[in-house]
């Protein structure tokens, strides 16, 4: 065991694996990571805390990780590397691991202009990759990155990381999954999924690097709420593929809503047989409530208790 | 101090006296103004005899005509030859007839704006400099870029007026899409012959050498003293001096058979050409099987070409009259301008050729294996005669785009030339200029400026070749230095100027002096890489002066101290 | 080479607010080529700042100068005596050569009058992008010739973020993703293998701005 | 201001502005009062600093008088002229001057008529506009 984590060791076991998502209030109301954590329990086995995502300003991920950890939730801590250089992300670390902290998943960051803060200026010190690095590098070497100073205490993280399958060039996104490999992380969590048929050819990439024996690929799902969210993601986020004929079936169903769950339901199946994804990662942005009922009807449940 | 001779032109009585009176009263014996004399008509020959002994006679240095328009005397020096002895540059005029006399009312007013004018004039000819004329030999040697019929053509004109000519072709043999051609739609001999009797009046032509399966890689120098570097197929490479080069290199075909289009009904003008030829009149077979209706469709992708109209005539009376064949001629507007094509589009309808004018392009279908063309015909006066048709032939014969040849591109970076709207290389101006490019010496003709029938290409290689035989009989070509120059001292090479010079009159090099031409590879003395511009190729528009960012160029003939001195302000 | 771009008139007319006499200096050579600085940029700008001045009630008087490069010490020293005429100077030329100046005229108060943008290569006539951040240590020959750090929003060292779409990158849709054309690069040339390997994490502070005043040193040049 | 006479300064490219000028004085149709021609080659050599030193040595208007467009003998120096135009144009707005005082017109050599109506509308437009607040 590299940390020992909840999700750690339901993958371990070869258990197909499900993660959430909440998103940091933008202020210090706990009551928010409450309700969302409420939603969340029992349902699935650790759940992502955002760090500032789209560089909108939220409580630090650090911080809203804490709390879900005496909320009972288990978290995976994202950091990225635009706000924090390598003195930051080092020091972040040792703060989140003393807390009890035992997932990371390791980020570049959305771009700072598309946030609420665009006249910052972003760091970048280390990419993703570089990242992991570091990371890997603290936790097995027990020392800074640099390899000479000694960490006083050992860091126990499971180390993961993102895959956006639908960027472009598509023929380098494996081998980037393979750097990412190659530079220690432990699973990775991709963007979310609409277009199956060019999943399933990556992943057939995947496998042919024989990735998938080294790392747990967790797919992401985000159920769509309506057809205007469908088209605005399709249209305005790059990265996202949403093909036509899931937009019309959103569009033209009588309640969009429920469609869209359906929808997620059924990615949710035919992501399960498919060789070298170890689980799911469900994204319902600000639509928490509806992750039991997904896990429900996708016969997620009940989750796995490993000790 | 400058001495000024003033010419007062009457105009035939425009200017009447009392009124030139009034003005020259003014400036009469100023130290500087060494006479004034008049003249009824000062742009008349015996005028300008007399001009030209005044100013001899005074011994003058300046001259300044109180007349017309400027352009008025610049047409009769032009046609009647310059007074001799003072620097056209060193004369100026005052425009009082149309810019004063006829353009302000109140007598009072046009006087004191005719003074002002004519001082204006006065101090514009003082601060005015000569302008050096020069002359380059031309030795007759041209290029010709392309062996199609229009280099064939051009080749063989410029020959035999005694100019030695290289015809370079990229392909192993002469003679271009023509050969594709079987007929002319004007001309009983075939055309394969045609163009076989050509080659070979070209192989016997000692003035010609045609270097074949060989391509240009660089072009230096201008008007005079191109060096044209060539580089044939086996890699060697070549260097030629022509004093013109003429640019014939075609255009080419783009064949659409997507979709429906890939359907064996369809076939090309060029295959309907070689159907025709290879058949024995009076059954047309293909693939073993009867041809008895054809249509032509001639589709808006070419736009005002005429090449699909002549062909689609051309082709229908041979099917008609030797086949046996029933046609249909499907068309937007079919064009019928071209020497004797109104009297064979007569013929075709005559023997019964349907013409079906359509504004909605036809829809296409395959029924039981052949392709249907529902068309609704507009050529009825009336709007409720209009009716839709179906036709179902055995063979459709369909446009091609005629496009640009894919090299056009890279020749125009290497010849400095410029490509119109469509890619295809462009015109100097479309009105006068058709066969000059913006290049002065290079000429374009034919198919690769605008595609042509046969018969069309054939005039314009003709007008393309006096051209070419205008610009270099004469053995010299004059011209003089009213043109941009670069202060290589002030240049930064920044490139500003070769890329805006609207006639490719500016490279950047090296060179020892302002103006003097070294030939790329001789370093002798050597001293500066700056950009500069060739007095030949510069036509003097003076579009770099105002776009150098260093303000290193100047237009000799008129510096900013003349434009300035024409605003007439306050320093 | 270095681009620049002039600032805001008024931005300029606030500088100068206080002082009837100026010089307006550019530069003969980076303002020159990306028309910013240049002697016809100067006319213009001197012309300008003129008939604003005049407007405003208060005539400004502009003298005009172009040394062929402003950074030289030898060149900054030619305006001397132009300098002494006047009570402020405006420089056209890069943030270099504002400095030259600045630091050759201790008595004389030195305004920049163009912003000094980035090094660039001309795309186009009229067009420029940025190609280089001078970071001090270059990557480009791991990278098939195209700079992920002058040309990454993020300066990525391992390949593509997520937003890389259709070759285009996500911050301005508008500009190519430096790593789509730094794998087109490398797959055209065969070596699409560079990619695979990692770039560890970057020694910043030992070359670049963040280690303070860059300097080189050529003892051999020394006079 | 009663007696004010704006003073013009037309830019007329040799091949189109000038022999309209040519013609509109044939035809006798008045110019305004106050207009001074400059003959150039091609509108391509009317620099954007001659636009920006008209009006600062003391002219209340400019005229350019170009070819049409896609008609010029230099086949874009009508366009440069626009171009340097609309540079000078944003300047204009900064020195806080109309920008209806720098203007260009299209013609051809047979637009006597409309170069003499433009003159006279740039005449009328400047009245109104008051004498060049900038000129030194």
């Amino acid at each position: 065991m590299k940390a020992g984590s909840n999700l750690e060791n339901v993958l371990s076991k070869g258990l197909f694996a499900v993660t959430g998502e909440l998103g940091p209030p933008k202020g210090n109301e706990v009551s928010v990571i409450k309700r969302k954590a409420d939603l969340l329990r029992g349902y699935v086995d650790a759940v992502n805390v955002t760090d500032n995502q789209t560089a909108i300003v939220r409580m630090s991920s650090i911080a809203a990780s804490s709390l879900l950890l005496q909320m009972g939730i288990e978290p995976v801590m994202q950091m990225t590397t635009r706000d924090r250089n390598r003195i930051a992300i080092q020091s972040d670390l040792f703060g989140a691991t003393a807390f009890g902290i035992k997932n990371m998943l390791c980020l570049t960051g959305d771009h700072h202009t598309f946030g609420n803060q665009v006249d910052s200026k972003n760091v970048h010190d280390l990419d993703s990759i570089q990242l992991i690095d570091c990371v890997r590098t603290m936790r097995d070497q027990g020392t800074l990155l640099g390899g000479e100073e000694k960490i006083e205490g050992e860091i126990k993280l499971f180390i993961g990381a993102a895959e956006n399958p639908f960027g472009d060039p598509f023929e380098f996104r494996a081998i980037r999954l393979a750097k990412k490999v190659a530079a220690g992380v432990d699973f990775i969590q991709t963007q979310c999924i609409y277009d199956m048929n060019r999943f399933k050819e990556w992943m057939k990439m995947v496998r042919n690097l024989g990735l998938h024996e080294k790392v747990h690929i967790l797919a992401g799902v985000t159920p769509l709420k309506s057809g205007g969210m469908a088209r605005y993601m399709a249209k305005n986020v790059s990265g996202i593929i949403i093909p036509d004929e899931i937009i019309d079936r959103i569009v033209k169903a009588k309640k969009p809503a429920e469609e869209g769950i359906k929808l997620c339901v059924e990615q949710i199946q035919e992501l399960r047989e498919i060789g070298g994804v170890h689980g799911v990662h469900i994204m319902a942005i600000e639509w928490e409530q509806m992750t039991s009922q997904i896990t429900e009807m996708a016969g997620l449940l009940p989750r796995p208790k490993v000790a | 101090m400058a001495r000024i001779g003033i010419f007062i032109d009457g105009m035939g009585g425009s200017i009447p006296a009392p009124f030139r009176e009034k003005i020259v009263s003014v400036i009469r014996g100023l130290p500087e103004i060494a006479f004034s004399v008049e003249e009824e008509n000062l742009a008349s020959p015996g005028a300008l005899q007399r001009m030209a002994e005044h100013l001899k006679a005074e011994e003058v240095d300046r001259a300044v005509i109180l007349g017309g328009s400027p352009k008025l005397y610049e047409t009769s020096f032009n046609k009647f030859g310059y007074p001799v002895l003072l620097n056209p540059y060193l004369l100026t005029v005052a425009n009082l007839k149309e810019q004063t006399l006829q353009a302000v009312a109140n007598e009072e007013e046009a006087v004191e704006k005719a003074r002002k004018m004519m001082i204006k004039a006065i101090h514009l000819a003082s601060s005015s400099g000569p302008i050096e004329s020069r002359s380059l030999p031309l030795t007759p040697q041209t290029l010709v870029i392309g062996g199609g019929i229009t280099g064939i053509a051009i080749a063989l004109a410029l020959a035999r007026s005694g100019i030695q000519v290289y015809l370079l072709e990229k392909g192993k043999h002469l003679g271009g899409k023509a050969l594709e051609l079987r007929r002319f739609y004007n001309r009983p001999e075939e055309v394969q012959k045609w163009v076989e009797e050509k080659v070979s009046e070209i192989s016997r032509n000692s003035r010609i050498t045609v270097i074949s399966e060989t391509e240009l890689k660089r072009l230096d120098g201008h008007l005079g003293r191109f060096q044209a570097t060539v580089r044939k197929a086996n890699g060697t490479e070549a260097v030629l001096s022509p004093s013109a080069i003429v640019v014939a290199t075609g255009y080419e075909v783009e064949r659409n058979r997507k979709g429906i289009y890939g359907h064996r009904s369809f076939i090309s003008f060029a295959e309907m050409e070689t159907l025709l030829a290879e058949n024995e009149i009076p059954s047309l077979l293909r693939n073993g099987k009867r041809v008895e209706s054809v249509a032509f469709l001639l589709g808006e992708v070419n736009g005002d070409v005429k090449i699909d109209s002549i062909n689609a005539v051309k082709q229908s009376l041979l099917l008609q009259e030797a086949f046996q064949c029933q046609t249909v001629i499907l068309c937007k507007d079919l064009k019928v301008s071209s020497d004797g094509m109104e009297r064979l589009y007569r013929r075709a309808r005559e023997r019964g050729a349907l013409f079906i004018k359509f504004e909605e392009p036809p829809k296409l279908s395959i029924v039981n294996g052949q392709i249907q063309v529902d068309v609704k015909d507009t050529s009825a006066i009336r709007k409720e005669d209009e009716w839709p048709l179906s036709i179902l032939s055995d063979l459709i014969v369909l446009s091609d785009a005629l496009i640009p040849n894919p090299e056009t591109e890279n020749l125009c970076r290497i010849l400095g030339l410029h490509r119109g709207n469509r890619g295809f290389f462009m015109e100097d101006n479309p009105q006068l200029l058709r066969v000059r490019s913006n290049r002065r010496g290079i000429f374009v003709a034919g198919g690769c400026r605008f595609p042509q029938e046969v018969s069309e290409t054939l005039n314009e290689a003709g007008a393309t070749a006096q051209e070419v035989i205008a610009l270099l009989s004469g053995g010299i070509y004059p011209y003089d230095l009213s043109v941009a120059e670069v202060d290589p001292e002030k240049c930064a090479v920044c490139l500003t100027c070769p890329r805006l010079c609207p006639h490719s009159a500016i490279t950047v090099e090296k060179y020892a002096e302002k103006n003097i031409y070294i030939t790329p590879g001789i370093g002798e003395g050597v001293k500066w890489g700056a950009a500069r511009v060739d007095p030949v190729a510069c036509y003097g528009c003076g579009i770099c002066v105002g776009e150098c960012p260093a303000k290193a160029i100047t237009l000799r003939h008129q510096p900013d101290e003349l434009i300035y001195a024409q605003m007439n302000l306050s320093d | 080479m270095i681009k620049a771009e002039q600032k805001p008139l008024e931005e300029i007319l606030l500088y100068l607010k206080s002082y009837d006499r100026i010089l307006l200096s550019g530069c003969g050579a980076c303002v020159t080529v990306c028309q910013a600085g240049g002697e016809k940029e100067v006319g213009l700008l001197a012309s300008a700042l003129r008939m604003a001045r005049m407007k405003m009630g208060t005539p400004l008087e502009a003298l005009e100068a172009t040394p062929a490069r402003q950074c030289e010490p030898e060149f900054a020293a030619e305006l001397s005596e132009t300098v002494e005429k006047v009570e402020a100077v405006l420089s056209v030329a890069c943030g270099v050569g504002v400095q030259t100046l600045a630091r050759h005229f201790p008595k004389t108060p030195v305004f920049p009058g163009v912003n000094t943008t980035f090094l660039g290569e001309t795309v186009t006539h009229g067009v420029w992008e940025e190609r280089c951040q001078a970071c001090g240590n270059c990557i480009l020959e791991r990278t098939g010739g195209v700079c992920p750090v002058a040309r990454c929003a993020k300066q990525l060292f391992n390949g593509p973020c997520g937003g890389s779409s259709k070759g285009k990158c996500e911050i301005k849709r508008e500009a190519d993703c430096a790593w789509q054309l730094i794998y087109d690069r490398l797959n055209g040339l065969g070596q699409l293998y560079r990619m695979e390997e990692i770039i560890p994490a970057r020694r910043w502070g030992v070359e670049s701005r963040d280690s303070g005043l860059r300097r080189i040193v050529r003892e051999d040049l020394k006079v | 201001m009663v007696n004010f006479e704006p003073k013009i300064v037309a830019f007329c490219c040799d091949q189109s502005g000038y022999p309209a000028a040519d013609m509109a004085g044939g035809l006798e149709l008045n110019f305004p009062g106050n207009v001074e021609f400059v003959r150039v080659p091609c509108a391509g050599r009317i620099e954007t600093l001659y636009l920006l030193k008209a009006l600062e040595r003391g002219a209340d208007g400019v005229l350019i008088f170009a070819c049409y467009e896609e008609n010029c003998q230099f086949l874009r120096g009508n366009l440069r002229a626009k171009s340097r135009l609309s540079y000078a144009h944003r300047l204009l707005e900064k020195i806080g001057l109309e920008k209806e005082r720098i203007e260009i017109c299209h013609l051809a050599t047979n637009c006597g008529p409309k170069l003499a109506e433009t003159l006279h509308r740039k005449s009328e437009q400047l009245k109104k506009l008051g004498p060049n607040p900038a000129k030194i």
